[in-house]
């Protein structure tokens, strides 16, 4: 007995209702909940997969930054966020509800409270993903200083565009659950501050050639992506939004588990054949591109779709590894390639194979709907991406100047727990601090 | 007295301690430390080459009598070559030995 | 009430059901469910928060007592704490359902096992935050004992007396979620038993200033805090028993997000202030110190209380610390501080920022309801801190006549990982014991 | 109010949604889902307990081993296990579905791709278990090959058996969430396996006698237990299969909490009077174990009988991890005796202290029942174990003859990070590599 | 001048130290080792024996000018037996010493 | 021959070795230890002062002819105050060298 059909039956039995206090569907607020909590817990993901991947003088550090851009996000996206995203329509910015006072859900039946927790949790996601980019070398203050800028209005900005009604939304832009509007923001945001910040140390050779500079826990980064793949069951399947629609969420489900389980194959497999044997961190990070690439498209297209998906993700995000080495830019973690380039895959993919039976605008390319909805997919991830990319660039040039955006040689020769903090991540160990 | 200091791969370690013990030399200090080596070693790491110039190498020391010295070296270097016999010997002056417990000094200090 | 109603209307179809079997509430107690099952990962945050902020040598030992408390109290609570706490109404205590035998859940629609999974999960929380505070030098036997008589009878008279229906329940004291019952209960619990265990060697020095004795690992560390955090929603959101109303579950979880973000942001200041430098640990304890301190006023309070109760909960886990070092107490962990200190502060709050409408008995002293409130939550604390630490006084000195509290000098200087368990924490690396 | 006057209204209009689309019963897939995440979640449990059990020169090796062996047990489980499993009805195996074309869910109002995922991560646990069995000296490429034949294959069709409409679900062979079906076949494997490779070098003196090759980290280890746990509420509660009835789901809870408790201090208790010292790796066993042995029964008996599984279970796994030592198997982590011997134990106890009325298909021999159900219970165990000892046991010397199961004597000594992933898992710390 | 090395418990530590300081002697390199020992300890591994052959150790080194040596000695030697009384000493000959920022060689570079 | 030990403290590492490389002395064992200073550091941990008498640095050993001693010498200090100025040498005999692989000893086995 589908609350679906319900649902639809409530909508007659409705205005009854609404005029005394709006009805709850107590059912759909436990699942965003829910799934909200399951996005929480990403943060504990991303902390350890960063932390694991930068060198043990530099983990706290690393952790501090995670801790702290959840936090001022969650404050921003109350303050300013929300009200920018989601406080009004209009097509570029709402100007409603700041600090969350006097309005109502989007959506019918869930408290504003649950949904505003919700998409905390992706503003929070969002800013988090540079961390890992800008890892080893960005100071402490700077960097709290643009998570806080990103969370609370550029991230919202491009938000409203896509979810609150914007322009995008307008033209018929499919992101499902934000392969353009969280992760390949982020990631373009990580790249634009990993390019202004310059490489760390020993990155790069004279002739421009990369030296590998390795993490300190491989399992620390291991159960960090597979927080993130638990979480991002909240992620994916809980941008319905509700439970009116079983068969949806469980279709979301499904094509969450299928894309990355492939990309993890993929991504391994072509480490394999390019570099003679199959590498771990490059088989997380294939998981990590399939659930990124199937972020936008998870309930538009079908479990068969999502196998095409998540297997080109996991080759992209290694060659796009290589390609983020080759054009001399320093991503530590390997964020720009998993969440900026599989996040714009992922949107163009709803192009390609989404269908409209399954709620995408029109069908896809291969769907036989013709190139009108990668049209637009493509329309709208340059917009975003293109935006992204200006304004975070105008924020970081601008608080370099003020504040310095990195850490002195000398820093960052000691690592900046001591430096930045006064902390050992690793009491007692021995350690090469330097190696 | 002779300070035997053998530095060793780490895999050589199993051979190299049954090949002292076999010559009756049952005492010595294992560190972890780092060591260049003529040619270095490529590791990947996410594609990346990773030139290794300090590898993971064994410190072993060993003291023993001026008598024991040839027997020390050979045993070590018989261990190191039934192990694929990499390492490196270094032997310096001991000038003194205390075994703190009985007090005793010199080279009975070493029994 | 939500589902009850409709599965009435449903025993109306199904008459054969309704004489034997009570009617349950599905969606209720599914929420019970997986609050317990969240509140129950809140014992792996524990463990690995405090084996991060010990020493490698006693890491295994930490990890050891968090896991027999947890085993032990869910036992205790089985055998003879539920009894106590909800076997029967009574001013100090219930005197039946031993072995949950013959009685019916208090809360309409939910099974008496869920009811009882989600209660016990408190119980294990209460017993676990002591064992940060005993760390590096307690008896494991004596942990022990003082564990399984803390859950099976010393928290549950507690509970009973303020939401078993005993006297302060009576005289509406409010704690929703347990910052009385369950973390002041237990930091109060920490500061006797590290008082009388006395410091560990070498934490203060002769003329009684404190040394800092660090942890071994900010990863586990901070990754505990992030799963603690992940529990709370269930403990605190839980704590509602059921999905009745919808905005009340969605409030608490706002409250649940923004009072902890703000405790780390207050927290990490004043230590950037007092100590000239960002701390990680005192970000992360303020954090932990935001979350104690709203679980008492979480339903009762406005977005905008929660705000500024937990900002002033991370200042006072940075001072509470300093304190606890100042009166020559060592709790190597922060515990007394976070859950004792803050567990207070959160409870006197609802005297503050409650709101009758929202649930609190009535209006707190800044909601224009006088001091009324913040009376009885003072009445309520004073009692409920005074009792525990009277009885686990007692209890302590009794265990420590008999078995004694603490292991030998020796042990203390190898670490009790070897000597009480004859186990290395951390095999093949190469550690300064005695760092 | 919310759903409440919906569902009223539903039980109303429910027969005429009925006829057009398959209704969903939007609660019950809600909880399935979310059963399913928390089982998803136990893969992260797995590999961060294997990697924290083995030394740290093989740590990045188990890690990967993990992560692939899930990766293609969904995808081979999406093609051929599914269908295999649930495809259609047949004593020994099922012949439709494949990729879930075409097919429903075999559970009333749950869609089939909410159904296939929580199957899917079942799966994925059965061929993960094996992986601690074999670790420090199995190929990598072996080892993907063996995995995808199992969770492809094999388990689907012992799986169906029990399951899917098989010959032993006809006899009413009760395991309610798969401790024969998952866990024992999952051990036995691991068993047939290790015998096979052989021990690791150093493990077994000239005259048979083990000596310890002690783990790398405990607080891993002991991390990966509660995530365990934590996810195993979803295995076993999960497995109702739906909300329809509370309080099943409610009594399998408890006794899923039960269980694994008093099982590890069971288990704490004979380690500490065999071996003089209570031991943690045990203990942690013990919980394991626990739950494990509760796994069949979970549904089919009392929280009393439940204590005494687990109790039961706990001295087990102690006695079977040293009987496995005496039979000189090499098991790095204790699968066989956690997964195997226990799972059989849990199988019986069904057999015991199972209850009719309780949803058993007779009441066991300590319940009145006589021997019947202890026969059946028997019967399939001896079945289920038997064929998938012998089919591995093929499996494995082909897989042996055509790639060789084993590494180098070298790789062993050299570790599997090195040389079959080119990675260090702790960069930067002082290691003994061959400690 | 000469180098002492001494292998002492971790435990025994914070006494040689102390020790150390009280006889004025206030530099030294401490590196965590691992050593042989007269009798192999044994640990409990899930129930199994561990032949532990090679324990934890300290491994100190305090280069002093020859006329500090037996107090350098004396002062290590009292350390070890406050704290249990193993620990072995070992002296080599030390040809030169240069501090860095000062440029000195020679034994005044040990002040 | 003389066995020269450095000890620097880690950021010195690669400027030394970069200055060794440069002397064209390519063989060296690195150690990390922990060394006294002369002014204890003061970190802060959860509040409370923390004085870390006993820092990181790295133990550096190389083994050279007595010809290549002072160009050996030379370097390191170079590095070291290239890279701040901290930093002590000590310089022990070294009796004999054996390189295992090819079995020579003495100084050839330098080379
Ligand atoms: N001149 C030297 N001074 C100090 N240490 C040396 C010297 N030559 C060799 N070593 C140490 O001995 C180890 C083994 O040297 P060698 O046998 O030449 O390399 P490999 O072990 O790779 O064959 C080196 O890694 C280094 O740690
Ligand atoms: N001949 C030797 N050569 C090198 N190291 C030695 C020698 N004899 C003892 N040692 C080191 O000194 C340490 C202490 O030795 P000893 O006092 O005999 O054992 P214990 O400390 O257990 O009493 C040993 O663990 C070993 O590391
Ligand atoms: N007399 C000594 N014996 C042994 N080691 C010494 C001695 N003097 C200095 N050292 C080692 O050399 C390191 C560097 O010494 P120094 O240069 O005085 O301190 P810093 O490096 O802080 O300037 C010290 O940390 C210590 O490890």
């Amino acid at each position: 007995m589908g609350i679906s059909d319900l649902e639809a039956t409530l909508l007659a039995t409705a205005p009854a209702v609404v005029q005394d206090a709006p009805a709850f569907d107590a059912l759909s607020t436990l699942w965003i909940l829910i799934a909200a909590i399951l996005v929480f817990f990403m943060q504990a993901g991303f902390s350890v997969l960063e932390a694991g991947l930068v060198r043990t003088k530099n983990a706290g550090n690393v952790l501090m930054k995670n801790l702290l851009d959840f936090s001022s996000a969650t404050l921003g996206y109350f303050v300013f966020g929300y009200a920018i995203m989601y406080g009004s329509e209009g097509l570029f910015f709402g100007t409603e509800g700041w600090f969350l006072a006097g309005i109502e859900s989007p959506v019918e039946g869930l408290p504003v409270e649950v949904f505003w927790l919700f998409q905390a949790m992706f503003a929070g996601a969002a800013a988090t993903i540079v961390a890992g980019a800008v890892a080893e070398r960005m100071k402490f203050t700077s960097y709290l200083a643009y998570s806080f800028v990103l969370s609370a209005f550029i991230y919202p900005i491009v938000g409203h565009w896509v979810w609150g009604g914007g322009w995008l939304a307008g033209l018929g832009f499919h992101d499902f659950a934000g392969s353009t509007v969280v992760h390949a923001l982020g990631g373009v945001t990580g790249l634009v501050a990993a390019w202004v910040l310059g490489p760390r140390f020993g990155k790069f050779n004279a002739d421009g050639s990369p030296n590998a500079i390795g993490g300190h826990s491989l399992p620390l980064a291991s159960l960090g992506v597979f927080i993130l793949w638990f979480g991002w069951y909240g992620f994916n399947a809980g941008s319905t939004l509700g439970m009116g629609e079983p068969d949806v969420v469980a279709r979301v489900a499904i094509n969450t588990t299928l894309a990355p389980s492939i990309g993890a194959v993929t991504a391994m497999i072509t480490s394999w054949v390019r570099y003679e044997k199959p590498d771990l961190l490059l088989a997380l990070n294939g998981a990590l591109a399939g659930l990124v690439g199937i972020t936008a498209p998870c309930a538009a297209v079908s479990p068969g779709a999502a196998l095409w998906i998540g297997a080109i993700a996991g080759v992209l995000c290694v060659f796009g590894i290589a390609w983020i080495d080759a054009i001399r830019v320093d991503d530590p973690v390997g964020a720009v390639a998993v969440h900026g380039i599989c996040g714009v895959w992922g949107t163009l993919a709803v192009g390609l194979w989404g269908r409209e039976e399954l709620g995408a605008t029109s069908d896809g390319l291969f769907m036989g709907g013709g190139f009108g909805a990668l049209g637009i997919q493509t329309l709208g991830v340059i917009a975003c991406v293109g935006f992204t990319a200006i304004a975070m660039w105008i924020v970081f040039t601008a608080i370099d100047s003020v504040l310095g955006l990195r850490v002195s040689h000398e820093t960052e020769l000691r690592g900046l727990d001591i430096d930045e903090h006064g902390i050992e991540s690793y009491g007692g160990f021995q350690i090469f601090t330097t190696d | 007295m002779k300070m035997i200091i053998a530095v060793i791969k780490p895999e050589q370690l199993p051979a190299v301690k049954q090949a002292l013990f076999d010559a009756e030399i049952r005492h010595m200090t294992a560190t972890s430390v780092l060591g260049t080596a003529p040619r270095t070693e490529q590791h990947m790491y996410r594609g990346v080459k990773k030139e290794v110039s300090l590898l993971k190498r064994v410190r072993l020391e060993v003291a023993v009598n001026d008598a024991n010295l040839e027997r020390a070296i050979e045993a070590i270097s018989r261990g190191c070559m039934e192990s694929g016999g990499a390492g490196k010997i270094f032997v310096t002056e001991l000038h003194d030995v205390v075994t703190v417990w009985t007090g005793e000094r010199g080279s009975r200090a070493l029994y």
